[in-house]
Parts: structure tokens; C-alpha cells; sequence
């Protein structure tokens, strides 16, 4: 198994003809994802890198019968881009534009048909089921398969450690890059209650970061439900009040939203937490027994 | 992006939302002719700056005559507040106050819904008012595919125990003012007071409106009013370059590639004893022009004294990063230490190119930790 | 509500929808005058009736010259189309026109959305384009909660087969049309045909717009446009009264209370042989002045022969019924036989209090059934 | 057993204080339902026939523990008093009022909370569940307890076969007045699918009429569903076209919504079906075995 994106997913590109939705798709298709189908309306007909492209979701899905979509369209298209996706029938949407209207993603987020749905992001580097699927545009080569869930407010500092991890031969069973916005689709909660559910998980990593109080909740989450081992890091201690870290989301903005309250949140959960990133593959193998 | 008191007191009206009459002036001259205009008798002063505080930092004053208001201008004009200069002041009409209320509309993040926020005790910090009596603070969640029902405003008017023309007042310009939330894509409305006057009327003392950057492409006519002068010269530099660059008090620069590892690295140096002098991710690729923007940028600040740059190669290999950083560098000529951390993909292709071929004055490291300990070390050694 | 073409174009124009210049005409020399003033050249003469199938009633003519205008608007002005009378005609410029198409929202009760319906085969019958070739319309619902997406647009386009300025055209007054469908809380919007024009336009050549009635209270400008003169003179009376009635055929007039009960109470007189002559729904309660006012209503119906009062005591029980229903006979100067039936609550009491004291011309009977016959029997019989 | 409403149920009447509130407030308490609270806004703190006025329906819900409402306010406020009723809980919502906005109807019956509760109505008599509630202005003592479940678009209608199953001594389960309306809120398969599953009712009647196409959706569901017999009436075989009956609902406006294309549905679908309303009992009875 893994979580949201697997051997199963039938993967549709929403604006595979732009530059990053061609540049990514030959990344996945090469990593081994089932890419079935792109959309870019008006360009229906046309193919890349193997991979046939609709005007529509409509006849995307009705001709390849895709159960998934990744969003690469502009920041001022995406919502329309979700619902469409919501509309057909993708049980995971991944949206990976940055710079989304937070009102068009509350919108999204109270539609109804999102309820039935997992969506990821946006402004967020997707999801990697490693050797299964890659649904993001995360470097899929510093992955490997195993037992360890990751899921993460962030990109590069994801990379960072799993990177770590992989070099200590710990393998990943998914990695959810949640997304950085005030408002994402599927908040840390979800992404947990999942890895709690799936048998290949054995151990989670979570990666948080200043802004609102997602880290608080998931750490009340893990404290009352989860029976799995969570490592938990969280970056921004020296941010200053109300600047925006690169993250739209990352912005402290009174008590609740500091790295200090977040970690003492973890802590009070007896939630296992790094002070650096490299302390998190550490931790991790403490936690499954296999720290040498 | 954030508004002016006076910019945020515009955008109510345009929704329909009472405000006292109001000028604004950038000089003592100016504000005592906004006085005379508003009728020569009592007016308050208040600095403009996108911060808060500015009542406590003596930024709010209350006259009584065309003379004092230039006075008080003179006095406040210039004023350094959390930071900010005060430029410019509104000069603002008085009015009977009957009570003071405090309404605000913001996006709540863990419900994904806009929440109402209102409090009979207007005037102070609602945090405060938050923490000493919850109860005191009505809460409303809207679903933003409905909007706001009347059922909830009735809620809100008495849930707060809100009775006649108040109620009725209040309820109308809560109506107005999530029309001007969801219209203008705010994130936050906040008016604070919202004060009911002796003659029945409910109108807007204050402002705080912060609109959602990724909405501007809509809004060109607030986009316009974003103030170029207010920021700070090196964060204005870097917003054109387009690249996230947040300046703070340190001595050690901070360069990184997305938002979470620069965050982690700012953390890291401070673990190490040292002191990030700013925040700046340069992004996902290895472009030798963005590198040696941000360089600039971030060097640019004299306080600096060593720079950390803190690289994870992605899907941007090590190598292409290393090759990137040493174009920039050739281009620079920047003599401070710089400390380089390559990670990732081709690490350790990357490490070997930047060790054949780096200046004096770069040092690589392996592990964060390490260059971390390094930056600051430098740092406290003077840097140039 | 329905509304002549004339009034629909001018509501969709509001919304931004382009239509073809027209004027209404009353007479043949208004009509004359119009066509003049629309440059005295080619024009389409079109009858103005609250109904369908005028174009085949031969309601719509083409004429050269405004002479001949004048012409057709004396054949037309006055006709009968479907029982509705010609009171106005609406003179409308041409145009060169390269295709035809079918474009409407409607209310779709089972989905409970808004569902829009196209067709690139316009200008004909859309239940006929169903049966024949159903893939050829398209179909969209519309989520009220979230409106209209850019999406759905491009969705009917590319599924429609059209290209540029057709799509594009389309599609913006596909935009509109929903605005005006949900501002105007219609129940039915549809433009038949929705053309292109040679010079790539897209205007509504015809329109049909229902508002939903229970929704007037808030549109007072369309519940201003109610044509009073239209409308059969005794259902105006009843609606004035706050009664349901329709007018029918037949020679039985039909009250009862309740709309199901009625609608059941005519179909039982056709099975029994009879024809009904309306519709009327008393409504709940056994007010004297109400029952009275129905009655004069229906028998103010020339054809009526015999009434058939069906009467299921429910809240308000037989006796009372009873009571009110001789009051009501009292009053009123009916000699046509009347059959009452009563059921329900205390009907038995109700029947002996009608035995015990009414006039010869009325009848009581204990099921639908034989009150049914009865009054079918005493309508043939000869009634009055 | 029964459906919807029972002696479970606490019932807020919402509008209580108007004149139609009143009087059937009244007559519900009268037949034994436990009406706990009444909203009227302005009014709160006041009492009527014993039961407390409450401002708001969050007050009402948070002192009565209320689980049900009906309405009876104002047709211009009425989709706003539904919305207050879903929002706080309700898990039935009857809205007796006639008249309510079409627009209004279709926002209400795509909001998301509708998926989580049953709204009856609007333009509808209500519910009753003889001997156990009576959430309507139907006059209760012409029904009786038993295992009869009855759904209907018609109030006076169901009233006269009612009565007559109950001079038959065939009691009723349930009676539920769907309504009148072109959008309401629970079609008769949602009440099908509840008879159905319900212990109690042994046979269920279903009075349809002109207008729509719910019949059809209904045989189709009866016949590919259900188990127990229905035997159902049509109203409106001689309404013209393009002329409400009465009933916003009741036009036809084309092929399906005629009473003959839903006469031949039913009889398609093996549905029996009665010619006049005094025949409904019959049918009931011969399909229940106690035809005497």
C-alpha cells in the first residue's frame, strides 16, 4: 500500500502544456507514474511525451478513465481547475501552483464534492509514493520505498530530510507535501489518520512551520489517536511577527502561530521532536529500533 | 498587502460604512488646514503606519483647534513607531461616543471559513479581551459558498446583547462589511472601535484591512496603493527581483532555496549562537543571475558580516548549483565570507567543483550544523 | 410569470445579452412607424402572445417595407393563438444570419440545480431535437451555491463543436444568461434561436422567460410587467381573491379544498363521463366569504351546468364546513343544482346539518364517486 | 419504529409566535408531540402553550437539546430559518410554509449540511407518525397507528385516503406530505428507501400528481428496490398544459410530467395502481391480505 497516490493512480496533468506542467510530467511519466491523460483547453488532440491532451476533464477522464489530477494551471485558473477536477470525480487533487486567491480556496474547501475527495496543496511540491507514484515535483531520486510516512508544510526542507533518511537506508512509504497557503485542501490531520491507517507506515515524520495552529491540532490528533511513533520538526523560531516567511502561510501573527507554541504543543503530546532537521532521521530510527 | 488607516476607511465607504470625516496630511501646515476644513473645532491627529500600537507609542493625539492639530502633527510626523516612520496623519472630525465595539472578519485557517469576530469591549486589544473574558467575544463562522445569513447576524446582535438602533446598526454594517471582505479578497477587515454614537448612529473609528497579495491581479486599484517608500529599501529590491527576502537585526546573511530549509537555517544559526540578519530564499533553480541578485541584496545590508548559504540540490542537481554559485560569485564582488553548504542530488559533485575553484573568501561545509557553527564564527571574527 | 418576447429581450439586454432593435406596435399604424423608424427596410412582424407555436399560428411575418409592415400587423394584431388574443406585435430590425442555435436555463427538479441546455440546432422545437438526436443537445448543471465556472463555458463549447467568435460569443452570453436566470429568480430563460451573424455576433433572436412567482415580492419591476388584460377575466378575479382556479372546457364547475383533492375530484368527473369546467382550490378553512366569492366565480363560467363542491373536513371539521358552506348559499343567488359531498371529520354531522336545511337546488352525496356522477348526470340533464 | 419523527423526537417550531405557529403549535402538543422550544427572533423569553420562546435556534438547540424542527415563518425568510435549523443540528427540517422562492429552494437543497438531515417540504403538511408525533398541520385524529407508510405531493388528498384506510382500521406508520413545491427538499425515493428499511411499515402508499418527474424516478427505485408492496394514485389527468394547479409543482410542461407518463411508469414498473382515491384503500388492503 501508501497513502493517496499508488500503482492504481491514473493520473491526468490539468495544464500539461505549460512549462512547468511539460517539464514535470516528463519527470513523473520518467519516475514511473501512470500518466493517462493532460488537459489544456483548446489544445485537446495534441500529445506530449506519449500522453494525449483533452480541451476538458469531462473527456479526459471519460476517455482514460483518470482517477487522479495534478494541477499546474495558473494561480488565477486553479480554483476553476479543482472544481472541475472535484466535478469528474478525481479522489486526489494535487495542487501545486503558488500564489492561489485565498478566497477562491475557501470556496474550494466548502464545496461539498470535497468531502469525497483528498486535496493536496495548493502552493505545495505534491505527493510521492516512492516506486509506486509520483504526483509532485519533488526530486523523486533522493526517495526510496519503505515504512516511514512523511508529511511536511514545506519543500526543500522535506528534501532535506528524507534525503537524511534515505542516506540511513530508512525508505518512505509516501510523502505529502501539504502546501505553505493559510488555506490548503487536506490539513496535517487527514494526511495522520491516513498513515495510522496504512500497514506499510510504521513510523511518521511530520515537518511544520509557523502560521495558524494546524501543528497544534495534529498534535492533539496524535496524542489521543494515533498508536504509530511520530517524529515531528518545526522551522521558523527566529522569525519576526507579521512578516511573511516565503510562505504565504508562514506568518506569525499572535500566540497560537509561533514555532515556540507549536513545540510546546508537540512536546506536551509527548511527540518526539528535532531541534535541527538532521536530528529527524535520527529520531526516526530511534523509533523504529533501528539506530545503530 | 496592508492599508492605511485612511485606505482601509475609503474601502468601508465605498461598502457603505460610516466613518467620521477625515483629511489627510503629510505636513504640520497641511494637517492645521485640515483642521480648519473639518470646521476648526475638536479633531484628533493620528500617525499613519502599517503597524499597531501607535496610541501607546504616543502616535494619537486629541486637539482642540486648527493650531494644536499643526502642533500635534509636528510632533508626530517623523515619529518612529515599531519601526515605522510616520509620514503622513489623519486628521479626523470628533464625535459623541456612546459605547465603543470592536467587529473584525478574518480568514480562519482551521475551519477554511471567513469568522466573524465582535465584542461589546471595543477600543482595546482583542487579544487581551480574548484571554481575560472569552465569553465577551462573539464568534460566527460563514460558509463562504453561502455567505453571510441573516439568521447569523441576528445571532451576532444577540448573542452580544445588542438591542434597538444598535442592533440595527450594527447588524447593517456587519453586512457591509463582509460584502467589502469577500469583494475585495481580504484576509482581514478589522474595525476596532466600532463606536455607537450619542445620536444613534454606528460608524468605523479605526481600520485594519490587509488584502491577499495572490488577489491583487483583481484589485489593480488597491495594488496601486501598495506604498513603495514605507518598505524597507533592500526588501523592495528583492520583491522586484522576485525573490523572498525579509530583512531582521543580525549580522549573519541568510541564503537558501525554499521557504522551510531558509527558516530552518535562520533557527540553525541562531542555535549556533549567532544572528540571521534576514530571511531570503532564492527559489528552486541555480540561475547565476537570481544568486547574485540576492547576494547583492543581501549584502547590501551593512550590518552583515559573514553570509550562510544553504543549498539543497533537487531536481536542480549540486553540480548546476555549484557551477551557478561560481558564476555569481565571479560577477559579485563581494569580499565577505561566505559560507557554503551544498546538500542533495550530486552533493558531492557540487562540493568538489566549489572547492577547485572558490575564492578566498568562500568556505563549504557538509551538514547545516557545520556551516551554521562556521557563518557565525565568522561573523563574530569581524567579517570584512 | 411569463414574458412576452418583447419584455424578455429587454431583461436580457439588461444582463448584457445583444439583441436585434425592435419596437412594439399596438396597431397597424404603430407598426408602420416602427418600421420606419428601424431604417424602413426589411423587418419581422412578430404577434406578442403568452404562448408557443406562433410561427406555425402564422404569427411572424417577414416584410420588405413599411407599407407592408402595416400589412402584416392588421392580419396578425386581433388573431387567436391558442386561445390567447393578439394585442401586440413587435417589429424588428433584420440581420444576416449564418447559423442558428438553441440556448436556456431552466429549474431541474430532480437534480434541484439550474440546468443549461444548448443545441447548435436552433430555431426548432427542442423536445423535437431530443427525441431525434439527443447527443446533439448539451447539458450542464449548475451548482447555485457555487455558480457558473469558467469551465462549465468552455465545456459546452468544446462539447457543442464551436470555434472562436462563436465560442467566444457563446459563451459570454452564456455568462449573462445565468446572471440574469438567478437575478431575476426565473424559472426559465431560453433563447431560440441564440444566431451568429455574418459579421460573427451572437445575438437572441427570440426569448422566453418565466419568473418564478413566489418570487416577485422582491422583483417589483417584473411584477409591474403582469398583463392584467391577458389573463382570462375570472382568473383574474380569483387571484384577486386569493383563490386557484383554472379555467377549463367542460360544463361541471369544480370547488374543493386542497389542490390534490381537486385535481382527483376532476379526473373523477371525466371518468364518470363528465367534462369539467375549472379548477378551483378553496383552500383550507370553511370561511363563509370565501366559499361564496369561489362560487360566483365559477358559476360566473356561462357553460357551467351543474357545481360539484368536494369538500375532506380536515383541521376544520364537517359541521363547521356545513355551516359555512349554507351561509355562504345564503347569500348567493345560485339556481344551478350544487352537490356537495363531505367527508372527513365530523362529516356525518355536517351532512345532517346540510340535509336538515338546504335549498332544493342542492344535492348531497357521501363519496367522490357518486358526487361525481350526480353532477355529471345534472350537467346533462341541462343544468339552469 | 416509524420514520423521521417518533417519541424521540424534540421539535422546535421555528416562527411560533405568528399566527400559524400559534394555532398549530397548539394542536401538535395537543396530539402528544414534545415540542421543546419555539424560535421567534425578539421574542425570546417569552412562553407559548407551555413551551419556551427562544431568540435564536443556537439557543434554542443548546437549552432544549431540540433535534427537529418545523417552520412556519414567512416565505422570505424562510430558506434563511432552514439554513439556521441545518446549521444547528437539526436532523428533520418541515417546512410547512407555501410560497418560498424557487432560487432560495435550490441554494438550501445544495448546501452541504441538506446531506446530513431530512428536509420535508416546503408547501407541505408535514409529518405525522400516529400515536408518536405529529411535526404538521394535518389533522391527527383521523389517523391511527399502524403499519401503512404514506407519502404524498398533496395535503387534502392524503387526507381523504388516510381517512379511509383508517375507517378500514388500517393504520399508519408513518404519513409524510413531501410537498407541493417544484424544489423540495426530500423526494418520495428518500422516503421509500426509509419505509423500506423501516420495521413497522408493511405496505406504503404514494400519492403523486402532475408536474416533474419524481414519479418515474420512484417506480424505477420501487421496482429495483423494494420489497415491500406500494400502491400509489396519480392526481391530474385532466389539467391542461402550461396551468398551475393549485400546487407551485403541479404543471405540465411537457411529456414527462403529464399523469398519464407517470400512470404508465408506475404500471411499467409493476406498481399497483388506483383509478379514484377511494380505491387506494382497497388496494392497500388486498396487498396487506386483510380484504375482506
Amino acid at each position: 500500500m501508501a497513502i493517496l497516490v499508488d500503482n492504481d493512480t491514473r493520473l491526468v496533468v490539468q495544464g500539461i502544456t505549460g512549462r512547468e506542467g511539460k517539464f514535470h510530467t516528463g519527470r513523473m511519466v520518467e519516475s514511473g507514474t501512470n500518466v493517462v491523460a493532460g488537459v489544456t483547453p483548446g489544445k485537446g488532440g495534441q500529445e506530449y511525451e506519449g500522453v494525449p491532451v483533452f480541451n476538458t476533464m469531462e473527456e479526459a477522464v471519460e476517455e482514460t478513465g483518470a482517477n487522479a489530477s495534478v494541477v499546474f494551471v495558473p494561480a488565477a485558473f486553479s480554483a476553476d481547475a479543482i472544481f472541475e477536477a472535484l466535478d469528474f470525480g478525481m479522489s486526489t487533487v494535487c495542487c501545486i501552483t503558488e500564489g492561489v486567491p485565498v478566497h477562491d480556496m475557501m470556496r474550494v474547501a466548502n464545496y461539498w464534492r470535497i468531502r469525497h475527495a483528498t486535496l493536496i496543496g495548493p502552493n505545495c511540491p505534491g505527493v510521492i509514493s516512492p516506486g509506486k507514484a509520483n504526483v509532485s515535483i519533488m526530486p523523486a531520486d533522493i526517495f526510496t520505498p519503505g515504512n516511514v510516512g512523511v508529511v511536511s508544510r514545506s519543500g526543500t526542507l522535506t528534501y532535506q530530510i528524507v534525503n537524511e533518511l534515505t542516506q540511513r537506508d530508512i525508505g518512505q512509504s509516501t510523502a505529502v507535501g501539504i502546501g505553505g497557503d493559510p488555506i490548503i485542501g487536506t490539513d496535517f490531520i487527514e494526511i495522520l489518520k491516513q498513515f495510522e491507517a496504512d500497514p506499510e507506515t510504521e513510523c511518521v515524520v511530520m515537518i511544520g512551520e509557523i502560521g495558524g495552529n494546524a501543528e497544534q491540532n495534529a498534535a492533539e490528533y496524535v496524542q489521543s489517536e494515533m498508536t504509530k511513533p511520530v517524529v515531528a520538526y518545526i522551522a521558523g523560531f527566529t522569525a519576526p511577527e507579521g512578516k511573511t516567511m516565503g510562505h504565504a502561510g508562514a506568518i506569525v501573527s499572535g500566540g497560537e502561530s509561533t514555532a515556540e507554541a507549536k513545540s510546546e504543543a508537540l512536546q506536551r503530546a509527548g511527540i518526539r521532536a528535532a531541534t535541527n532537521p538532521s536530528e529527524v532521521a535520527e529520531l526516526v530510527a530511534e523509533a523504529l529500533g533501528t539506530s545503530s | 498587502m496592508d492599508l492605511y488607516e485612511y485606505q482601509g476607511k475609503e474601502l468601508l465607504r465605498q461598502f457603505g460604512i460610516e466613518t467620521l470625516e477625515g483629511v489627510v496630511a503629510a505636513s504640520p501646515e497641511e494637517a492645521k488646514k485640515a483642521a480648519e476644513q473639518l470646521g476648526g473645532g475638536t479633531v484628533a491627529v493620528k500617525a499613519q503606519v502599517l503597524t499597531g500600537g501607535r496610541g501607546k507609542a504616543g502616535g494619537i493625539k486629541v486637539v482642540k483647534e486648527p493650531a494644536e492639530a499643526e502642533e500635534a502633527a509636528r510632533e508626530i510626523l517623523g515619529m518612529d513607531i515599531r519601526g515605522h516612520e510616520v509620514r503622513q496623519v489623519l486628521i479626523e472630525a470628533g464625535a459623541e461616543i456612546a459605547s465603543e465595539m470592536y467587529l473584525s472578519i478574518l480568514v480562519d485557517r482551521t475551519e477554511k471559513k471567513p469568522l466573524i469576530l465582535f465584542s461589546t469591549e471595543g477600543g482595546v486589544d482583542i487579544e487581551e479581551v480574548s484571554e481575560r473574558n472569552p465569553e465577551a467575544i462573539v464568534r460566527i463562522y460563514i460558509d463562504p459558498l453561502v455567505g453571510l445569513l441573516p439568521y447569523q447576524v441576528r445571532e451576532l446582535t444577540f448573542d452580544a446583547g445588542l438591542e434597538g438602533d444598535v442592533a440595527k446598526g450594527v447588524g447593517k454594517v456587519l453586512g457591509n462589511l463582509y460584502k467589502a471582505f469577500t469583494e475585495s479578497d481580504a484576509s482581514l477587515v478589522e474595525i476596532n472601535p466600532l463606536v455607537a454614537t450619542e445620536d444613534g448612529r454606528v460608524l468605523a473609528l479605526d481600520s485594519k484591512v490587509t488584502v491577499d497579495n495572490s488577489s491583487l491581479f483583481r484589485h489593480s486599484d488597491i495594488a496601486d496603493l501598495h506604498d513603495e517608500e514605507a518598505a524597507d529599501p533592500e526588501e523592495q529590491r528583492a520583491q522586484e527581483a522576485g525573490l523572498q527576502y525579509v530583512k531582521l537585526d543580525g549580522d549573519v546573511g541568510i541564503l537558501g532555496n525554499g521557504a522551510g530549509l531558509v527558516m530552518s537555517t535562520l533557527d540553525v544559526v541562531a542555535q549556533a549562537g549567532g544572528e540571521p540578519a534576514n530571511f531570503c530564499d532564492v527559489g528552486g533553480g541555480a540561475n547565476a543571475d537570481e544568486i547574485s541578485e540576492a547576494l547583492d541584496i543581501v549584502t547590501a545590508n551593512k550590518q552583515v558580516k559573514s553570509v550562510l548559504f544553504n543549498i539543497f540540490g533537487g531536481i536542480t542537481r549540486g553540480d548546476e548549483v555549484a557551477r551557478g554559485l561560481l558564476s555569481a560569485l565571479e560577477r559579485s564582488e563581494i569580499s565577505l565570507p561566505i559560507v557554503v553548504r551544498l546538500d542533495g542530488t550530486n552533493a558531492e559533485e557540487g562540493r568538489e567543483i566549489l572547492a577547485e575553484n572558490t575564492p578566498e573568501n568562500v568556505y563549504t561545509e557538509e551538514t547545516m550544523l557545520d556551516a551554521a557553527k562556521k557563518a557565525v564564527e565568522l561573523a563574530q571574527d569581524g567579517g570584512r
